[in-house]
């Protein structure tokens, strides 16, 4: 999906604004968007990919106007409502009831097992890479196009590196597809290259020398340099 | 954590986070004390100081580094580092005379959490991730490091689920320091790329 | 610039929603902001270009977050300041003025000479067209690539059919140059062409067959085909 | 229009209009007179159905539309049609059986204010200007216009200051209307490239 949230390359979002000694949360309220994910990707209510693309689908205004765990909260509450986890309704209606008393206090549930098994699963991350091994069909050093495309769905090809020329940099091995696995179409592992682009490739003549950009590109996005390309008319 | 609020003047975000939270709980699928969890570990268990041991390790074991850059992932769960956020697989690019590494997410926030803990905000914002691509140059002048035209920048546009960590140069001087004192010298920034590490004055 | 007003090919606006018997203007100060961008562009305060650029520097969140005529309302204060006209301090102490009392009248003034410049200005329109006649270096049919190319200010090239093939339709004449106008570097006029590009050579292999976009792209963006392009590796 | 407002619960926008309105009085730059004469202009003078009346003649007339698509500005200026928001050339595309036209503007929102009037709010959103390029089959049929594959889709971009008009194909069953009565068959949308100009029932 061509989103706002594909920045790279993008002009007129101003200086960078680092904050002094920033804490790890600026409120409690992150600390537990961040908890509820965690805990409903180790109960695989919705896998990682799911999670971005529900990012990617809340509004590009909306996405512009809120912050980090903001959008982490409307792609859990877009997920979970999918899923059928969580109705709509009674979201709504939780939210009204906290929104009449802030007091409310929080249901008390102790779950021993569950805090176990999220102390595992970030000790241990969750696995994209595969067993499989279907035989990569490029090389370190080999040159590639990336293909001109524009799924409307999720894809990790970001925008301003479409149908352009660079080298394999590394195999990393095979991993998922995020553009099936965001769409519950499974995992459909293919080899995942580290590619390496110049600078003038991606931004033109203009662009200063010695600059590269590293992507990690999976096989499908690319083709063999030298074909005819991906809708080019040779 | 999970347990309180922040009072009477509490953003409508917080109440809605509380009110799917409790939802979640009454489901069987969340509890207070996993939230509790959570918060305690990424406040204290992970974090740049992570990353600042590996980096110090390498500075002074060659053998370390050569493991540390032939599979990152291996090297650091040698110190008991690695997991979640850590997306699949751990890759440490070296900062030479000749080369600066620097590591972005344009697409979303990826961040080597295992090393370097959650990221900051300017690292998710749209200024970071949309510029960092297409003038880096310019981006680490304004973080108040001049890379000369001489020096070649990588940046690692982190597309997938490889985690990129910056191993910084040794700053001059420290020849006599410890790995624990040498860990004390390496930032947070020095790892995502957009600083050196200070030498010692 | 890259900005979130470069639209096109953009995804997840969902769907388009006509408004059924839509008034000209939906507020009185719809109105009043048409009117004073034409009565300062007639009086020369700033030209179209650099009001252009002016609603593409109001931030991409706000951009996003508003309508039309508040994108104008914005880039005229911008420029109006800059230009040194109005300052921001009397600006702001106005506002603030009317937000005390809505009900403060407006200074009574009568200027028919200005109205009778507004209706010819209505009626003729401003030329951006040129006497000049530099010898246009494509004719119709030539194959050409559009130029890679990220500039910092205003542009008309769109992010889209940037280093993408094409063929010349048309040659419409001399026309200022957005790109040095829209910052104070005078028009620079080059010629304009009608440039059609096939919808597969812009969305790639997935893009449906018999589907053309016509651009209309200055001469400085474009480079014949065949030549080794802007920044490609040959 | 200038002098009055829309009462005490009036946005804050309006009042910043009204701010800017006073100071650009005060300064010799404006007058009440003017706003009012630019909306009585564009709310009665300039609209569609201008137009209307140049693809009436078009219909009726082949000559006349042989010098339009030859020479739209000049065309149109027959007519008495021309100036502000028409850029500096008007372009008329025809529709055939073969052929369908698109206008759009998906860096601002350039339409054909001499023949058109103010373009309508859809056609300056993000939503229009988007897909338009990328997708115009879909985009049509969502207008309730079904293209056949076989038919060419030419979307008309307009980024510089020429404007576009397409010139809709003339409907079955009008062939003894006269040119008022054709012109009051021809809409906005058609002359964009949104709708066919309906036959007579």
């Amino acid at each position: 999906m061509n989103g706002v949230h594909d920045l790279g390359g993008m002009q007129g979002f101003g200086p960078i604004e680092p904050e002094a000694n920033e804490p790890v949360f600026h409120a409690d309220w992150e600390g537990a968007v961040l908890a509820m994910n965690i805990a409903a990707m180790t109960q695989r209510l919705y896998n990682v990919d799911e999670f971005r693309h529900g990012v990617e689908r809340m509004g590009a205004a909306r996405y512009l106007a809120t912050s980090y765990y903001e959008h982490w909260l409307a792609s859990i509450e877009t997920l979970l409502v999918e899923k059928g986890v969580v109705s709509r309704a009674e979201l709504e209606a939780r939210t009204a009831a906290f929104f009449a008393d802030p007091d409310l206090p929080l249901p008390r549930r102790s779950d021993p097992a569950l805090v176990a098994r999220m102390r595992e699963a970030i000790r241990k991350g969750a696995a994209a890479s595969s067993e499989e091994r279907p035989s990569a069909r490029f090389r370190p050093g080999d040159r590639v196009v990336t293909r001109n495309m524009h799924p409307p769905g999720h894809t990790r090809l970001p925008r301003y590196a479409r149908g352009r020329r660079g080298a394999i940099e590394r195999v990393h091995g095979v991993f998922t597809v995020p553009d099936s696995h965001a769409h519950g179409r499974g995992r459909q592992p293919q080899p995942l290259y580290s590619v390496a682009f110049e600078s003038r490739e991606l931004w033109g003549a203009a662009a200063a020398p010695r600059e590269r950009v590293y992507l990690d590109l999976w096989e499908p996005y690319l083709e063999p340099d030298g074909g005819s390309g991906d809708g080019r008319q040779a | 954590m999970g347990g309180k609020h922040n009072g009477p003047a509490e953003p409508r975000v917080a109440l809605r986070v509380r009110a799917l939270e409790s939802l979640l709980i009454e489901k069987g699928l969340l509890s207070t004390e996993v939230v509790d969890e959570v918060v305690r570990v990424y406040e204290n268990d992970i974090g740049p100081m992570n990353g600042a041991k590996v980096v110090a390790r390498a500075w002074v074991d060659p053998e370390y580094k050569r493991r540390l850059l032939a599979d990152g992932t291996a090297a650091v769960g040698e110190l008991g580092f690695g997991g979640r956020g850590g997306g699949d697989r751990l890759v440490v690019v070296e900062n030479t005379p000749a080369v600066h590494n620097l590591v972005v997410c344009t697409l979303c926030s990826c961040y080597p959490w295992p090393v370097l803990g959650l990221p900051p905000t300017w690292y998710k914002m749209p200024a970071y991730r949309s510029r960092a691509v297409l003038e880096p140059r310019k981006v680490l002048s304004e973080f108040g490091l001049e890379v000369p035209e001489s020096v070649e920048i990588r940046v690692w546009d982190s597309s997938a689920e490889i985690r990129y960590m910056v191993l910084p140069e040794r700053p001059r001087g420290t020849e006599r320091l410890g790995e624990a004192e040498l860990a004390a010298l390496v930032t947070r920034d020095a790892m995502i790329g957009v600083a050196r590490v200070g030498a010692l004055v």
